[in-house]
């Protein structure tokens, strides 16, 4: 079974995870999720990879307490966070977010806040890595 | 022995992902701060959040204990 | 090569169609969706099954039209709209909606514009089969 | 002939998925509506949209043309 919340260097699967968000009622009606994706392209250069860094423990800590969040602050009957760390390609996913309700609206509302609050919350650096060289992220205020 | 931890940016401008402080009784964050400030100046300039035992915090008056785990990050850039 | 809008009795495969959403641009960088499910409970009752009837030709039409729209409105990559029809069990899927876009923020407002307005501009009406009997869902205003 | 279509809550009541009204030279969409409105009353009360040709309209005057195919339809409640 996978677990609902987690950091790994693999691929994830949207049809599994979907398939595990949906196993947890058949009460729900709305399933929202989000997919971040590594772009070609940013800040005017070629990006072929970017790497990420994690502090695991806290990250996981953290996704837990935003999922815990949501599923309360919407009423969800479920939510699911996945994100990759290590060297992703130009065109991979990197982050997987589900939230599922009764209804569409909680459900949309809710992973909107969830890939905002993971930006915000969890221990996670981004280092675009182009034919012009590396460089970390940094996030704008 | 205090477990100081570094990544990304941070990591990358000290050199090293690890490094400890030897634990003395009494400690608060700020001694851990002073010291990790002094020693590695320049990356000190890219940290924006502490932690400690996972939890961020910015009060500086916090004991610490032995086996202590502090991290020393800059802003977060994931999803 | 799936085509971007369908209406199908078969069910859908979340990876194939943002497999197919992806491969239209390696410069998306969110991608949002939105699932509709059989919820196995409503307005007080058992569901055991849902019917779906459409006006196919003219469904298409307009699902197309909210495709293009919503890309041009929300400067998207791509969209992708999937609808099912025939009977669907309780916590099955119904609809797929992914919009993609370079950032995160249009992918999910277009991804919540395109569910409200398949609602209101999609000829497609179902029917809830309960064990105390079949009932036509009106929606509300 | 034109072609009339219901679906739905409206083909439950009216019994058909399908009729056929003789084709007129200068007939309106209000021909159309009038006979429909006349021959299935009760079923007519559930609907809130008519389409021309996949097209909604609620312009009564709309011209129609032999092999126009015209839809009768009850509020939408897919998704």
């Amino acid at each position: 079974m996978l677990e609902p919340v987690r950091i790994q260097f693999e691929d994830f699967s949207s049809d599994d995870e979907l398939a595990a968000l949906r196993a947890s009622s058949p009460r729900i009606g709305g399933i929202a999720t989000f997919i971040g994706c590594a772009r070609d392209f940013s800040a005017g250069r070629k990006v072929s990879q970017i790497s990420f860094d994690t502090y695991a423990s806290m990250s996981i800590a953290e996704m837990s307490a935003l999922r815990n969040d949501a599923i309360e602050k919407f009423a969800l009957l479920d939510a699911r966070l996945v994100h990759r760390i290590g060297v992703i390609g130009a065109g991979e996913q990197i982050v997987f977010i589900a939230a599922g309700a009764e209804h569409r609206l909680p459900a949309l509302q809710a992973c909107q806040w969830l890939i905002d609050e993971l930006k915000k919350r969890v221990p996670i650096w981004k280092k675009e890595i182009s034919p012009q060289g590396d460089a970390w992220v940094t996030p704008h205020p | 022995m205090i477990r100081i931890l570094f990544f990304g940016p941070v990591a990358e401008q000290v050199g090293t992902r690890e490094a400890a402080l030897e634990f003395k009784a009494g400690m608060r964050l700020q001694d851990a701060v002073t010291h990790i400030q002094t020693r590695y100046a320049q990356a000190f300039g890219l940290v924006s959040f502490i932690a400690v035992n996972h939890a961020q915090t910015s009060d500086m008056r916090t004991p610490l204990n032995d086996q202590d785990e502090i991290a020393f990050m800059s802003k977060f850039s994931g999803g």
